[in-house]
C-alpha cells in the first residue's frame, strides 16, 4: 500500500539519484522526519509507509553481544531478498528508535554498517522495506555495559 | 554477525552458545569490530597538512622541526621519545617537544599553548599532530636512547613518581599499573612497570576515545589518569609528566607501537 | 568548514567496498551541558555516493549516528581507478564532499 | 606553592643537565620530590596539599621503588598507627541498607577536580572487586567479596560468633592500612571519602544474609 506521504517521498528519492556528483540539490532528499521521530518499529514503518514488519531469514543484522560502550556501537543491516528499496538500521530502547535509513540502487549491495549510540541495553534491528511496500526484519539483543571509573 | 534464526533448534543452539561466551570474549569481539574504521585517522590527515602547512607569526612550516632524530625526520621519532634535546638542554616528550618547534619554527608562544585547555585551540593541532607523528611509526618498536645522563635522572624520578601514593585515595600508577593481569572494572589495566607487550600501554597513545569521540595524545591520558587518582592537576608538558614517559617509555622497549589506537 | 573526511574503497572482484570515517561532533539533541542545558543537536542528516559521478547511493540518519561516524557500503561494477565521492549534509545546511579513487 | 615553581625550576634544570653522574638514591628522592611540587597546581577542590604523603604512603611507596616489601617493623608501627585510627560505629551498629550499599559499591565517584566540592562520594568498590553476581562490570585489583558474608558463616551478623568478622570488616573498609601496611586499598572512612552511615551500608551490602552478595 502506498500513502501520499510515500509516493512524494519516492519522487524525493529518484530526483536525489538525479544529482550528478553528490552534491545535493535543493530539497532532493525531504529528510523523514516522522520516521526519525517515532519510538518503535511498528511506528517507523508506518511513518515510511511500508507494512507491518514480519521476521525473515533472509535479513540479517549484525552487532556485539555486548558493548563496552554505549556511545559507539558498531551495526550492520543485510539482507538477500531482490527488490529491496531500503535498508534500515534501529535501536529499539533508544529516544528515537531509527538510526539510519540508506536507500537502494541497482549499484549498491543491500548491505550496510554504520555504529550507533545505545543509552541502555536493547534489541536491534535490521529493516529491509520492499519496493512492494513490505517490511522484513531481523533483531539481536546487545548488552550495553557501564565503563570503569571513567579512564 | 549472527543470523536471526527461525528454527526453534537453531535457537536453542545459539542460546547456549551465548552463554558459555564470556562477557570478556563479547568485549574482545566488540572492541575487534571497531578496529576497522578508527576515527584517529581523521585526526592523522588533518595533523600531517598542519605539519606540512605555514602558519604562525612567522608563518613557516614545522618541517624543519628536529623531533630527535635530525630536522624533519618523522618517521621512527615517536618510538625514540622522551629523550634529551641538546639546544633546549632538557628531556622532552612528543607533544612538549613539539611546542618548542611550535615556538622556535612558527613563533607561536609555547608558555600559552601549554596553558590552553585540551580540546581548545592549538591544543587540538598538537594532538593532530602529534598523532601523525606517531602513526608515522606504526609497526616500529619502542627503543628510548636512555644514554644521556639526564635521560637516565628523568626514569629514576619517572619510576619514584609511578609509585608514589598520596592523594585522597592513596592511589599512586602503579595502584592500577603495577601488577600483570588485573583490571579495572572491565578495562585490562597493562603492567607499566616492564614491557606490557605489543600495543599496550605506552605504545597504544595517542589514541581516539569512544566514549567520547575525542583523540588523546599521552599528556592528556596522564592528565586524566591524574585526575581518577585524585590528583592536583598536572602541568602540560611537566617534568613529572615528562619523567613518567620516560620510565614507560624505557620499560615498554621493544614493544611495537599501535598509536593511533582505539581505545574504550 | 568541516574536516576532510576519509574514504577507502577496495576493489575485489566486480565489486568495491568503500568505508568512510566522517568528521562530526554528531550531537544528539539529549545532553546536557555543565550549565544544565540542552545542547541543541547537530548531526548529519543526509549522505550521498556516487561512482565515476553517477549516484549509486543516498542516506538517511538521524542523531543517534555515533560521533566521527563510520559509514561502510558495497558498490557493485566498481573497479581499481574509479572515482568514488561522498557528501553529506547536517541539519545546519553545513555540507562536504571528498572524493577517493578505488584501489 | 605557586611561587616555588619559579625558584625550583632552574635547580632542577642544572641538576638533570648536570653533566656528572646519575643521582644517587637520596638525591633522586628529593628530586623526584621538587619535581612533584613544580608540576602539579590546583584544580578545582584538588588541591596541590593532596602531594603530601603520610608515613604509611612515603613509606610504601619507597620499598616499591626498591622493589623490596616493606621492613616488617616499619609496617606494624604503620598498621597499629591506622588501627588506633579507627573510628567505630558511633551507636554500636555495624550494618545499614545494603540496595545502598550496592549503589555506593557502583559509583566511582567524587574528590576528583572534575566533581563539585561536597558531592557525594562513591565507594569505587566495582572498580578493583567481584562483588553481587548480577554486575559482571568489576574489576580484579582486589579480591572477590562474592559471597562475602556467607563464606565467612555469617548467618546472623548481630550473633555474638559474628563479632570478629564484623568488626574486622568495618575496621577494613574504615582504614584497610590498619591490616595490611601496604593495602591499594583506600582508607574510605580514614580519609573521608565515605560517611559512617555510607561504610554501615557498604557493610550490609557485604554481610546481610539477604545482600545479593550472599545468594
Amino acid at each position: 500500500m502506498q500513502t501520499r506521504r510515500e509516493t512524494l517521498k519516492q519522487s524525493a528519492v529518484v530526483a536525489g539519484l538525479l544529482a550528478s556528483t553528490g552534491l545535493f540539490p535543493q530539497h532532493a532528499l525531504a529528510y523523514e522526519k516522522v520516521a526519525f521521530e517515532a519510538k518503535s518499529l511498528a511506528d517507523v514503518a508506518k511513518a515510511l509507509g511500508a507494512g507491518a514488519p514480519v521476521e525473515s531469514k533472509d535479513v540479517t543484522v549484525g552487532g556485539p553481544d555486548i558493548a563496552e560502550n554505549g556511545a559507539v556501537v558498531p551495526l550492520t543491516a543485510s539482507t538477500t531478498l531482490a527488490g529491496v528499496k531500503k535498508v534500515l538500521i534501529l535501536v529499539e530502547k533508544n529516544p528515537a528508535a531509527l538510526v539510519a535509513m540508506f536507500n537502494m540502487t541497482d549499484s549498491v549491495e543491500a548491505s550496510f554498517a554504520t555504529r550507533s549510540k545505545m543509552g541502555q541495553s536493547s534489541d536491534v534491528y535490521a529493516v529491509a522495506v520492499m519496493a512492494d511496500g513490505k517490511a522484513f526484519y531481523a533483531k539481536k539483543e546487545v548488552k550495553v555495559t557501564l565503563g570503569g571509573c571513567g579512564g | 554477525m549472527k543470523r536471526l534464526a527461525l528454527a526453534i533448534g537453531i535457537v536453542v543452539v545459539a542460546g547456549s552458545a551465548l552463554a558459555q561466551k564470556s562477557a570478556s570474549d563479547g568485549i574482545a569481539e566488540y572492541r575487534a569490530m571497531l578496529q576497522d574504521g578508527n576515527p584517529a585517522e581523521l585526526f592523522e590527515a588533518k595533523g600531517e597538512d598542519l605539519w606540512k602547512q605555514k602558519r604562525g607569526p612567522k608563518n613557516a612550516s614545522l618541517e624543519q622541526c628536529d623531533l630527535g632524530k635530525g630536522p624533519g625526520v618523522v618517521k621512527g621519532a615517536f618510538v625514540e621519545l622522551p629523550r634529551h634535546f641538546a639546544d633546549t638542554n632538557k628531556v622532552q616528550d612528543l607533544e612538549s617537544r613539539l611546542l618548542t618547534c611550535m615556538e622556535t619554527l612558527q613563533g607561536f608562544n609555547a608558555a600559552e599553548i601549554a596553558k590552553t585547555p585540551f580540546g581548545k585551540g592549538e591544543q587540538n593541532n598538537v594532538t593532530a599532530l602529534a598523532t601523525w607523528i606517531a602513526a608515522e611509526s606504526r609497526g616500529m618498536k619502542f627503543n628510548l636512547p636512555n644514554s644521556h645522563v639526564a635521560e637516565k635522572t628523568m626514569y629514576e624520578v619517572g619510576k619514584r613518581l609511578f609509585f608514589m601514593r598520596g592523594g585522597s585515595h592513596d592511589f599512586a600508577c602503579a595502584t592500577c599499573h603495577g601488577d600483570d593481569g588485573k583490571r579495572i572494572r572491565l578495562q585490562d589495566l597493562p603492567n607499566l612497570t616492564k614491557n606490557p607487550g605489543d600495543g599496550a600501554g605506552f605504545a597504544a597513545w595517542p589514541a581516539y576515545r569512544v566514549s567520547n569521540g575525542q583523540m588523546w595524545g599521552m599528556q592528556l591520558r596522564l592528565n586524566d589518569c591524574y585526575r581518577q587518582q585524585r590528583f592536583p592537576y598536572p602541568l602540560f608538558g611537566s617534568d613529572a609528566t615528562i619523567a613518567l614517559g620516560m620510565y614507560m617509555g624505557v620499560n615498554a622497549k621493544g614493544a611495537e607501537s599501535i598509536a593511533p589506537a582505539i581505545k574504550r | 568548514m568541516a574536516d576532510p573526511m576519509r574514504i577507502r574503497a577496495q576493489a575485489s572482484g566486480d565489486k568495491a567496498t568503500v568505508r568512510v570515517l566522517m568528521s562530526h561532533e554528531m550531537e544528539s539533541g539529549q545532553r546536557k551541558d555543565s550549565a544544565g542545558k540542552i545542547v541543541p543537536a547537530w548531526y548529519i542528516q543526509e549522505v550521498s555516493a556516487s561512482l565515476n559521478g553517477k549516484a549509486v547511493m543516498t542516506a538517511e540518519w538521524g542523531p543517534a549516528v555515533s560521533k566521527n561516524p563510520f559509514l561502510q557500503f558495497v558498490v557493485k561494477g566498481a573497479k581499481a581507478g574509479d572515482k568514488i565521492s561522498v557528501s553529506w549534509k547536517d541539519n545546519k545546511g553545513d555540507s562536504r564532499t571528498d572524493e577517493a579513487t578505488v584501489s | 606553592m605557586k611561587k616555588h615553581i619559579k625558584f625550583i625550576a632552574p635547580a632542577l634544570i642544572a641538576l638533570i643537565a648536570g653533566c656528572a653522574a646519575v643521582p644517587s638514591g637520596p638525591e633522586l628522592d628529593k628530586l623526584a620530590a621538587d619535581i612533584a611540587k613544580a608540576s602539579f597546581r590546583d584544580e578545582g577542590q584538588a588541591k596541590v596539599d593532596r602531594l603530601v604523603q603520610d608515613d604509611a604512603n612515603r613509606e610504601c611507596a619507597a620499598a616499591d621503588v626498591a622493589g623490596k616489601p616493606i621492613d616488617e617493623k616499619v609496617a606494624k608501627v604503620i598498621e597499629e598507627t591506622n588501627l588506633k585510627a579507627i573510628k567505630w560505629p558511633s551507636d554500636g551498629k555495624f550494618l545499614g541498607d545494603w540496595k545502598e550499599g550496592e549503589k555506593l559499591a557502583q559509583s566511582g565517584r567524587g574528590m576528583t577536580w572534575t566533581d563539585a566540592a561536597g558531592s557525594e562520594n562513591g565507594g569505587n568498590c566495582y572498580n578493583c572487586h567481584q562483588i553481587s553476581k548480577q554486575e559482571i562490570s568489576f574489576g580484579t585489583l582486589g579480591p572477590s567479596l562474592y559471597n562475602y558474608g556467607k563464606m565467612r558463616g555469617v548467618a546472623n551478623p548481630d550473633a555474638p560468633e559474628s563479632k570478629a568478622i564484623v568488626e574486622y570488616t568495618w575496621g577494613k573498609i574504615w582504614n584497610a592500612r590498619a591490616y595490611n601496611a601496604c593495602s591499594q586499598m583506600p582508607r574510605a572512612g580514614h580519609k573521608g571519602i565515605l560517611n559512617e552511615q555510607q561504610v554501615k551500608h557498604i557493610m550490609a551490602l557485604l554481610l546481610d544474609p539477604k545482600s545479593p552478595v550472599n545468594q
